[in-house]
C-alpha cells in the first residue's frame, strides 16, 4: 500500500501535484472497496489504472470526480481541498470524466450532450441564461473530429439514444476532450471501439498530453497501455498497490501486482473425463449484430469457456441461451430435446440456469434476505400442505445452501447487501444450484470477487461437474478459464475464431487470439 | 429489513392506541360503545379493499400505483345493477340476487383489472398513465351507463343486513375484509407468486434474469387489485343499498394515503397486508374522532393531506438507528 | 431439431420500411397524434353539424383552452424534469381565492398588472415548496403533490373562507371583458376573443424559448432524461427539481386569476378535479409521463383536443355523460400509441 | 337533564346556500331553550363522505338528525338505523327517501318548476325553443323541476324543449360553457331555465356576452346577491328560490315537534314566513312529507331586500 509519508515509484513528489487523494476509504454497504487510496497525478503525464474486476477502480474515479463521496479522506486539486464538493465543484476545476457507463443524456442531442456542461459550468446559478447554440455547435464540432465522428448537423442534432455503442462511446469521449481540463479521466473507453478508432483516440490522448493535461486511463488491455506508455498504477482488493513505468513492465509482472500471486497457478480441473453423453448441442446459431454461425456442444460434466472482447459476442451469446435474447436462427437441443429459448422461465425449467455478469443489477435481489433470494428458484419443491410454500423448508433449504457454499453472513434473513461481494456472489450460485440444473451459464463468476472467494467458488464449479453437470463459463477472466475448463472457444466479431483445449495451453496464446493481435 | 417491518407494525399498534385513549380521555364512554365500534367496522372494508389494491400495485413496482380502484368499484356496482335483475329478480330471491350481483360485480373486476394489467404487463405502459386513463374510462362508463343519476336497489333485507348487521357481534362486511385480508397475505407469503411478486419490485431486472414471468406477474397483481376494487363496489352497494359513479370521490387519496402509512414504499418491494389493515383502522379511528370532537371537515383534509406528507417522510427516516442498541433485538 | 424464426425482425417488405419509417418519424414530431385526432374530430362534428364552422366557435375553443392551456405548460414542465403535478388546481383556487379577498379588501385599486405579479409570486412560492418536498422527500411526485394538494385546499376551505364571491376587483371584472377582436354570430350577437388569450401566448412563447433556448431548458430535459447522470455530470438536478415546480406554481397562479376575472367571481370550490383533463391534455401532446420528452406545440395541440371534445359534444348530439369515457379512451390510445412508438424507436 | 341535541346535515359545508341554512339552524337552537343545535358537513360533495358523517352521529347518539341529502339513495340504509336507534330523521329535498319519519319541502317542486316555466313562457310569447338545466341528474329536485318546466310547457304547442337538462355540476363555468354551445347549437333559443342555484350565473354570463339581454329569457334558482349583477344588467330575467334559512329553521322545529310527540297536520302554522299553511302527505315509506309555498320570486327591483 501507497501513503503519503512514503511516496514510491518512478515520480518525484514536486510541490503542488495537480491532484493528491490522502488514503480515501469507501464503504458500499458491507463491501469496503476502498481502503486507503493516496496518490499524486502531475500534469501533462499519462497514468494507468490497473486491477483485476471489482478492485475498485471505478470507485475511486467517481470519487476524484465528484460523483460520489468518500467515506474518509481528501481529495486535493492543486492544493485546494475538494473533498466532498460534487461534480460541478470538479468540472469547475479541470477534471472531466468518461464514465465506464458513458453518463450520456439519451434523450438529448449530440451537440448537447458534449457541450452543455461547458455552459452550465461557467453560467453557473443564471437560469434563463441563453443557450448559446452556435457556440454549442462549434465545439461539439471541434470535440468530434478530434475523435473522428462526422459534424454535420444532422449527426450533431441526433438524439444519443438512437447511436449504436460505439459512437456513444466516442462521443462521451468528445466530452471530455472538448473542454481544456487539468485531468481526463477515461473509464474503459475502447472496451467497444476498433482498432482504428482505438488508434484515433490514443492520437487524441497524446495532444491533450502535450497541451499539459494529465490523463489517467482505466484499462484491462494491458498490451494498449503499452502501447500508450506512462505511469502504471496498480489496485488490488481497494488499495494502491504498485506504481511503475507501464512500459517496461511485462504482463506477467503487472499480473503479479495485480492479483498477489503468480499467473499461471495449478488448475483446478484435475481429470479430463473420458467421453461422456452429449448435453447441449448448439448449431448455426445467429443474432443480428450479435454473433452469427455459432457452432458448440457441452457433454455432461464438461466444462466449457467462452471468451472474446466485450463487442465479440460472447455476452449475447450467453443471454440468448439463458432465453434473454432469442436467435433469429438456428438450433439448439439440450440432452435430445430442442430447447425453446423464447423466455427464460422456459429455458429453467428444462434445467438450464444462468448467473448473469452483473451480480448487483441483474442477479440480487440486494434488498431481500439471503433465505428468500435462495429459496426464489425451487419454490416449487417447497410446498407443503394446500400447496403453499413452506417456510422451515425454505429455511432448512437457505441454511443448506449457506453451509454447502461457505456463506459468511450473520444468518439467512438478513439482507443480501449486507454481504461481501464474494459472499454475495456465491449466494448468487448457490440460488442456481439449489435448482439443481442440468446446464449452468456462469457469466463473469468471478468478476469483483476476492481472492478466498474466487477459490471456492472454483471448487464448487469443480464438483458439480464431477456429478455429471455441464458448465458454460462465459468471461474474460483469461486465468480463470484455463483453471477451470476442459475447452476454450475463442469469440471475435461474433464468430468462433478458435477452439483450444485448456490442458497445456498458456495464456499468451489465449490472449493474442482473444485481441487478434 | 425485517427489522424495520416490525417497527413499522408496533408503530401502527402505537397509533392506533394512541387514538383511542385520546378518544377515551377527550370524549368519553359515547366513543367507547359496542355501537360505535361496529359502526366503525363497517366503513373499513371498502377504503381498507382500494388500499389493498393501491399495495399490491406499489409492491409491484416500476412506479406502481391504482388510481382507478374506486372508479372500477362503482363501476362493477353499477354493471351488476343493471344486469342482475335480469337473472334474478330480488323479490323472487333476494340471496340469489346478492349472488349474481356479486357475480357480475366481481366479473367486470376482473374485466377491469384485466385491461390494466394488460396495458402495464404486456404492453409495457406506465402504471400512471393507465390506472389514470382507466379511471376516466371506467368512470366515465358509469356515467354513461346511468346517465349520470343514482340507481337504487331499494330495502332488500338480505343485501342491507349484509352491508349494515354485525353477526355475533362483528359486521359482515368487516368479516368478509379480514378473511380477504387474510387470505391475500396467505398469498404474498405462502405462494410462488407472492414471494415472486416481493422479488420483483424491489429488482425487475433480476427478477427478469431470474425466470419470473414479470408481465405475467404484473398482469395478475392488476387483475388482483381489479378483483378486490370489485368487491368494494359490491360492499358499497351493500351497505348504500344503491350505486353511483361518482361514490368516494376522495377514495383515491385516502387509499394511497393508507398504503403510506402502512409503511408500502412507492419504489416497490415492500408492504405487508397486516399493516395496511392496522392503517386503515387508525384512519378510520382517526376520522370518526375528528367527527366525535366536531373537528371541520375542510381541516380533515387538509391533516390527511399533511399526514401523508409527514408519513412520507417518516419512510425515509431509519428511525431504528436512532433507538439505543441495547433495546434493538439484535446487537450489530 | 427446430428453427427459431423470430417473427418480428422480418421487416423486409417495402410497405413495412415504410410503415417503420412513418413510425420513427413521428416518435420525433409527436404533436402529429393530437394534431391527426384534432383533424378527425373538426371534420366529422363539421360534417354532422356544419354550425361548427363559425369563427365564433373557434374564438369560444380558443377562449376555454387559456386556463387549461396555463396548467398544461406547467404540467409540461414539470413532466419534462420526470416529475409530476397535481396539486397545480388547488394552486390556482387558492391564489385565485386569497388575492380576490385580499384586494378587495385591502387595495381594491390595485391595478390588474399588479394582481397578476402577486398571483405569480404567490404560486411560484406554493410550487417550489412542492418541489423542495419532492427533492427532499425523495418520493414519487404524484404522491407528494397529492399531500399537497388536500394540504393546500383544507387550508384554504377551512382557514379562508368557503363563500362563493360575486363582488370581484373592478380591475379583474373590466379585464375579464376587454377583447382583442370580436366577431360576429348567426344572430347578429357579438362573440369576441378576450385579451387574456394573449397571456396564454405569451406563457406558451415563454415557455417554449425556456426549454428550447436556455440553459435550464435543456437542464430539464436533462434530469427528465436520467436523473443520475445529470448530477454527475454537474447538473443541478434539485435546483432544476424546485423550479420546475415553482414555475408550474407559477402559471397555475395566473391561471386562477384569469379564471376568476372570465367567470367574474371567486369561487374556492372551482378548479378541483380538472387535473387529470390537464395531464391528458399534456400525454395527448406527446409528452412522457417517465420524463425527458415533450413540446410546448404539442402540448397547445392537446389542450385544443381536449377543449374540443368537452366543447363539440352537444353540436353532435352525444350525450355529455359519456365525455368522461372519451377522455379516458383518449389518454390510453394515446399512451398506448407512443409506449409503441418508443419501442420501434428504439429498435 | 341535558339538551335535546339536533344535528343538521348538509351537502357541503361551506357553500353559500348553506352557509345561510346555517343561520337559520343556530337561530332556532338559540331560540329555544332545551335544544341544542349545530350544522355540519361534508368538505366535498361525495355522499360517502357524508354517509361517514352520519354514522358517526349515529355512534354520537344524537336525539335527531335533520338532513340534506347529497343524493337520497345512498342514505337509506344509514338513516334506517338511525331510527332503529331511536334517532329522530327528519330530511329536507328528499321526498323519494324511504327511511325517514318527516321530509320538508319547501313547496311542491313540480310545481316549482311549471313555476319558471310560466315565467319563461310568458316572457317567450308562449312560442320558440327553451331548455332547462340541472346542477346534476343525481339531484332529485333539480330533476323534478326540469320535469314540473317541460310538463308545464306541454300546453303550448309552439314551445319546443331543446337540448333538456343539461349537467353543470354545481359549476358556474361549466354551465356557461354550456350555455355558450346551446346558444351555438340553437342560434334561435330563447328560454333557459337554471337548476342548480349556481346555473343561472353561467348563463347569465354566456348570453351578456353574447350581448342577448333583450332577446333570451333566463329563470332559475338562484340566490340574490350572487345573481344581482345579471339581475340588473338583464341577462337574467328572474330569480326565485327559498330561503335556506327559513329552510333550516323549519327542519329543526319538524325535529323538535316530532321529539316532543308533535303531530303535524295539513295546514298547521309552523310560524315561518311560507310555512304558515303547511300540506302534509304521505311519503314513499313510513314516513310524512310537509310541504309548504315558500318560494320567493326575486327580479331586478327587488333583489336588494335580501342580504344573502
Ligand atoms: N453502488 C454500489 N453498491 C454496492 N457495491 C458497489 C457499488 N459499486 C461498486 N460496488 C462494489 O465495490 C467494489 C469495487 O467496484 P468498482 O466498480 O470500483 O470496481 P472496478 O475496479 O471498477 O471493476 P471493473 O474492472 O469491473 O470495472 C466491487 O466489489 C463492487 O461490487
Ligand atoms: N408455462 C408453464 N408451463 C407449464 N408449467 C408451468 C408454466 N408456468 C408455470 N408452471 C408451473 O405451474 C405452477 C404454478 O405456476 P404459477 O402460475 O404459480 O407460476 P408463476 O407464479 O407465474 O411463476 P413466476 O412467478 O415465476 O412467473 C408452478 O409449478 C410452475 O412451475
Ligand atoms: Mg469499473
Ligand atoms: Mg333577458
Amino acid at each position: 500500500m501507497l501513503d503519503s509519508e512514503h511516496p514510491q515509484g518512478t515520480q518525484a513528489a514536486t510541490a503542488s501535484p495537480f491532484l493528491e487523494t490522502r488514503s480515501l476509504h469507501k464503504h458500499y454497504g458491507g463491501v469496503h472497496a476502498l481502503k486507503g487510496v493516496s496518490l499524486r497525478i502531475e500534469r501533462g503525464r499519462f497514468y494507468h489504472l490497473l486491477g483485476e474486476n471489482g478492485c475498485g477502480k471505478s470507485t475511486l474515479i467517481k470519487i476524484i470526480s465528484g460523483a460520489q463521496s468518500s467515506s474518509a479522506g481528501q481529495v486535493l486539486i492543486q492544493g485546494r481541498d475538494m473533498t466532498g464538493l460534487g461534480p460541478i465543484a470538479a468540472l469547475g476545476a479541470g477534471i472531466e470524466t468518461v464514465y465506464q457507463d458513458l453518463s450520456l443524456l439519451p434523450n438529448l442531442s449530440v451537440a448537447e450532450n458534449i457541450g452543455l456542461s461547458e455552459q452550465l459550468v461557467e453560467w453557473s446559478g443564471k437560469l434563463f441564461h441563453r443557450l448559446d447554440l452556435s457556440r454549442l455547435r462549434d465545439s461539439a464540432c471541434r470535440a468530434l473530429e478530434v475523435v473522428g465522428l462526422p459534424t454535420e448537423r444532422a449527426f450533431l442534432s441526433r438524439q444519443v439514444e438512437t447511436l449504436p455503442l460505439a459512437s456513444r462511446q466516442l462521443v462521451a469521449i468528445a466530452r471530455a476532450v472538448a473542454s481544456e481540463a487539468g485531468l481526463v479521466i477515461m473509464d474503459e473507453p475502447t472496451t467497444s471501439l476498433t482498432r482504428r478508432e482505438v488508434d484515433n483516440l490514443i492520437r487524441v490522448i497524446r495532444r491533450l498530453q502535450s497541451e499539459g493535461a494529465a490523463v489517467l486511463f482505466v484499462t484491462h488491455k494491458l498490451d494498449e497501455a503499452r502501447d500508450i506508455g506512462g505511469v502504471g498504477l496498480v489496485m488490488r482488493d481497494g488499495e494502491l498497490v504498485h506504481e511503475c513505468d507501464v512500459s517496461k513492465a511485462t504482463n506477467a509482472e503487472i499480473g503479479y501486482w495485480m492479483t498477489g500471486r503468480e499467473l499461471q497457478q495449478g488448475r483446478y480441473r484435475d481429470m479430463q473425463p473420458e467421453k461422456l453423453p452429449p448435453l447441449l448441442e448448439v448449431k448455426g446459431l445467429s443474432l443480428k449484430k450479435a454473433y452469427e454461425e455459432i457452432d458448440l456442444s457441452i457433454a455432461q460434466g464438461e466444462i466449457l469457456g467462452v471468451t472474446g472482447l466485450a463487442d465479440s459476442g460472447r455476452n449475447e451469446l450467453a443471454m440468448t441461451l439463458a432465453g434473454l435474447a432469442p436467435a433469429k436462427t438456428g438450433s439448439v437441443v439440450l440432452g435430445g430435446n430442442a430447447l425453446d429459448l423464447s423466455a427464460p422461465d422456459r429455458v429453467i425449467r428444462e434445467g438450464v440456469a444462468y448467473v448473469p455478469e452483473d451480480r448487483l443489477a441483474e442477479g440480487l435481489f440486494l434488498e431481500k434476505t439471503i433465505s428468500e433470494n435462495i429459496t426464489m428458484s425451487i419454490l416449487d419443491r417447497l410446498r407443503s400442505g394446500f400447496g403453499l410454500v413452506s417456510r422451515s423448508r425454505a429455511r432448512q433449504a437457505a441454511q443448506n445452501t449457506l453451509e454447502d457454499l461457505q456463506i459468511v453472513a450473520e444468518d439467512i434473513h438478513a439482507p443480501v447487501s449486507s454481504l461481501s461481494g464474494g459472499n454475495q456472489q456465491r449466494v448468487l450460485i448457490g440460488r442456481w444450484l439449489a435448482a439443481e440444473p442440468r446446464l449452468l451459464i456462469l457469466h463473469g463468476p468471478t468478476v469483483g470477487v476476492d481472492v478466498g472467494s474466487k477459490e471456492i467458488i472454483f471448487r464448487i464449479i469443480q464438483s458439480q461437474a464431477d456429478k455429471g453437470m455441464g458448465v458454460l463459463i462465459v468471461s474474460d477472466d483469461l486465468p480463470e478459464l484455463l483453471q477451470n475448463c476442459d475447452k476454450i472457444l475463442v469469440m471475435r466479431n461474433g464468430r468462433i475464431y478458435q477452439t483450444y483445449e485448456a490442458e497445456g495451453l498458456d495464456e499468451h496464446t489465449l490472449y493474442s487470439a482473444v485481441v487478434g493481435d | 429489513m425485517s427489522s424495520r417491518q416490525d417497527f413499522q407494525l408496533l408503530f401502527l399498534v402505537g397509533i392506533n392506541a394512541a387514538i383511542i385513549i385520546a378518544a377515551m380521555t377527550l370524549v368519553g364512554e359515547r366513543f367507547m360503545t359496542l355501537y360505535n365500534f361496529q359502526s366503525m367496522g363497517t366503513q373499513i372494508p371498502e377504503l381498507g379493499l382500494l388500499a389493498l389494491g393501491v399495495m399490491l400495485a406499489m409492491i409491484s413496482g416500476r412506479g406502481g400505483i391504482d388510481l382507478s380502484g374506486i372508479a372500477l368499484a362503482n363501476l362493477s356496482g353499477v354493471v351488476a345493477f343493471m344486469i342482475a335483475p335480469m337473472i334474478i329478480a330480488p323479490a323472487v330471491s333476494p340471496v340469489g340476487f346478492l349472488l349474481s350481483f356479486s357475480a357480475i360485480a366481481l366479473g367486470v373486476g376482473v374485466i377491469g383489472g384485466a385491461i390494466n394489467g394488460m396495458l402495464i404487463g404486456y404492453a409495457g405502459m406506465t402504471p400512471i398513465i393507465v390506472t389514470l386513463g382507466t379511471q376516466l374510462l371506467f368512470t366515465g362508463i358509469a356515467v354513461g351507463v346511468t346517465g349520470g343519476s343514482a340507481l337504487q336497489l331499494g330495502y332488500i333485507p338480505v343485501i342491507d343486513d349484509f352491508g349494515n348487521m354485525p353477526l355475533w357481534g362483528v359486521p359482515r362486511t368487516f368479516g368478509v375484509f379480514i378473511l380477504i385480508a387474510l387470505a391475500l397475505a396467505v398469498l404474498l407469503r405462502y405462494t410462488r407468486f407472492g414471494v415472486h411478486l416481493f422479488l420483483m419490485g424491489s429488482n425487475a431486472t433480476a427478477a427478469r434474469f431470474a425466470g419470473m414471468r414479470v408481465k405475467s406477474i404484473l398482469f395478475r397483481t392488476y387483475l388482483l387489485a381489479g378483483v378486490l376494487a370489485s368487491i368494494a363496489g359490491i360492499i358499497i352497494a351493500a351497505r348504500t343499498s344503491s350505486v353511483k359513479w361518482d361514490y368516494g370521490t376522495s377514495y383515491v387519496l385516502v387509499a394511497i394515503l393508507i398504503a403510506v402509512m402502512a409503511g408500502v414504499r412507492p419504489e416497490g418491494g415492500y408492504g405487508r397486508v397486516t399493516c395496511v389493515v392496522l392503517s386503515a383502522i387508525a384512519l378510520q379511528l382517526l376520522s370518526s374522532f375528528f367527527n366525535f370532537m366536531q373537528i371541520s371537515n375542510f381541516f380533515r383534509d387538509c391533516a390527511w393531506g399533511l399526514m401523508l406528507l409527514l408519513f412520507l417522510a417518516n419512510t425515509r427516516v431509519e428511525w431504528s438507528d436512532y433507538v439505543p442498541a441495547i433495546l434493538r433485538g439484535r446487537g450489530e | 431439431m427446430i428453427t427459431i424464426e423470430s417473427s418480428h425482425n422480418n421487416l423486409d417488405g417495402v410497405a413495412q420500411k415504410v410503415l417503420r419509417n412513418f413510425w420513427v418519424w413521428s416518435a420525433h414530431h409527436p404533436a402529429i397524434f393530437p394534431l391527426f385526432l384534432i383533424v378527425v374530430t373538426c371534420l366529422s362534428v363539421g360534417a354532422i353539424n356544419a354550425d361548427f364552422w363559425q369563427l365564433s366557435n373557434l374564438f369560444d375553443i380558443l377562449r376555454a383552452s387559456v386556463v387549461r392551456g396555463l396548467f398544461a405548460l406547467g404540467v409540461l414542465v414539470v413532466l419534462a424534469s420526470g416529475g409530476l403535478d397535481v396539486s397545480f388546481t388547488a394552486i390556482a383556487a387558492f391564489v385565485m381565492y386569497t388575492l380576490t379577498l385580499f384586494v378587495v379588501n385591502v387595495v381594491p385599486d390595485l391595478g390588474i398588472v399588479p394582481i397578476f405579479g402577486i398571483a405569480g409570486i404567490m404560486g411560484a412560492g406554493l410550487g417550489a415548496l412542492n418541489g423542495l418536498l419532492v427533492s427532499y422527500l425523495r418520493a414519487p411526485a404524484l404522491i407528494v403533490t397529492i399531500g399537497t394538494q388536500y394540504m393546500l385546499r383544507g387550508f384554504l376551505l377551512t382557514f379562508i373562507g368557503t363563500a362563493l364571491f360575486m363582488n370581484i376587483p373592478s380591475a379583474m371584472d373590466a379585464f375579464g371583458r376587454l377583447n382583442i377582436i370580436t366577431a360576429t354570430a348567426a344572430r347578429g350577437s357579438e362573440i369576441g376573443l378576450p385579451v387574456y388569450f394573449l397571456i396564454l401566448i405569451l406563457a406558451a412563447t415563454v415557455t417554449w424559448w425556456m426549454l428550447k433556448h436556455t440553459l435550464i431548458g435543456r437542464a430539464i430535459f436533462a434530469v427528465g432524461g436520467k436523473p443520475d447522470v445529470a448530477e454527475r455530470l454537474g447538473y443541478r438536478v434539485k435546483s432544476v427539481r424546485v423550479f420546475v415546480f415553482a414555475y408550474a406554481g407559477l402559471l397555475a397562479g395566473v391561471a386562477g386569476v384569469i379564471h376568476v376575472t372570465a367567470n367574474r367571481l371567486a369561487n374556492p370550490f372551482d378548479l378541483a378535479g380538472t387535473e387529470l383533463a390537464v395531464i391528458a391534455a399534456v400525454v395527448l401532446g406527446g409528452a412522457r409521463i417517465t420524463g425527458g420528452m415533450g413540446s410546448v406545440v404539442g402540448t397547445m395541440l392537446g389542450v385544443v383536443l381536449i377543449t374540443l371534445v368537452s366543447n363539440v359534444l352537444i353540436l353532435v348530439g352525444i350525450p355529455s355523460a359519456w365525455q368522461t369515457a372519451i377522455l379516458g379512451a383518449f389518454i390510453l390510445f394515446a399512451g398506448l400509441f407512443f409506449s409503441q412508438l418508443d419501442r420501434l424507436a428504439m429498435r | 337533564q341535558d339538551d335535546k341535541e339536533v344535528v343538521t346535515v348538509v351537502k357541503v359545508t361551506g357553500e353559500n346556500w348553506f352557509t345561510r341554512m346555517e343561520e337559520g339552524v343556530t337561530l332556532y337552537g338559540e331560540e329555544h331553550d332545551g335544544i341544542g343545535t349545530r350544522q355540519v358537513g361534508p368538505a366535498r360533495a361525495d355522499a360517502a363522505q357524508q354517509a361517514a358523517i352520519i354514522e358517526d352521529l349515529i355512534s354520537q347518539e344524537v336525539d335527531a338528525l335533520a338532513i340534506v341529502p347529497m343524493d337520497p339513495s345512498t342514505l337509506e340504509g344509514v338513516l334506517r338505523r338511525a331510527m332503529g336507534r331511536g334517532i329522530a330523521v327528519i330530511t329536507h329535498e328528499a321526498d323519494s327517501l324511504q327511511n325517514t319519519q318527516l321530509n320538508l319541502e319547501a313547496f311542491d317542486n313540480a310545481e316549482f318548476g311549471a313555476h319558471f316555466a310560466e315565467d319563461i313562457a310568458e316572457c317567450m310569447g308562449h312560442e320558440g325553443q327553451w331548455t332547462s338545466f340541472v346542477g346534476s341528474l343525481g339531484s332529485l329536485t333539480h330533476v323534478q323541476w326540469a320535469d314540473g318546466g317541460e310538463e308545464y310547457m306541454a300546453q303550448f304547442p309552439e314551445m319546443e324543449l331543446v337540448s333538456p337538462k343539461n349537467e353543470s355540476f354545481n359549476d358556474a363555468n361549466r354551465a356557461y360553457e354550456l350555455a355558450k354551445e346551446i346558444l351555438r347549437a340553437y342560434p334561435d333559443i330563447k328560454g333557459f331555465q337554471g337548476g342548480s342555484a349556481i346555473d343561472v350565473i353561467g348563463i347569465g354570463r354566456a348570453v351578456e356576452e353574447a350581448g342577448l339581454e333583450d332577446e333570451t329569457c333566463v329563470y332559475g334558482l338562484g340566490l340574490p346577491q350572487d345573481t344581482s349583477a345579471y339581475l340588473e344588467s338583464g341577462a337574467v330575467d328572474g330569480i326565485a328560490f327559498w330561503d335556506p334559512k327559513d329552510a333550516g329553521y323549519v327542519m329543526n322545529i319538524l325535529a323538535d315537534k316530532f321529539l316532543n310527540g308533535e303531530e303535524i297536520k295539513t295546514g298547521d302554522d309552523l310560524g315561518v314566513s311560507g310555512y304558515e299553511d303547511v300540506t302534509v302527505t304521505d311519503g314513499p315509506g313510513e314516513g310524512k312529507i310537509v310541504r309548504g309555498q315558500a318560494w320567493v320570486d326575486v327580479d331586478a327591483s327587488n333583489w336588494s331586500d335580501y342580504p344573502f
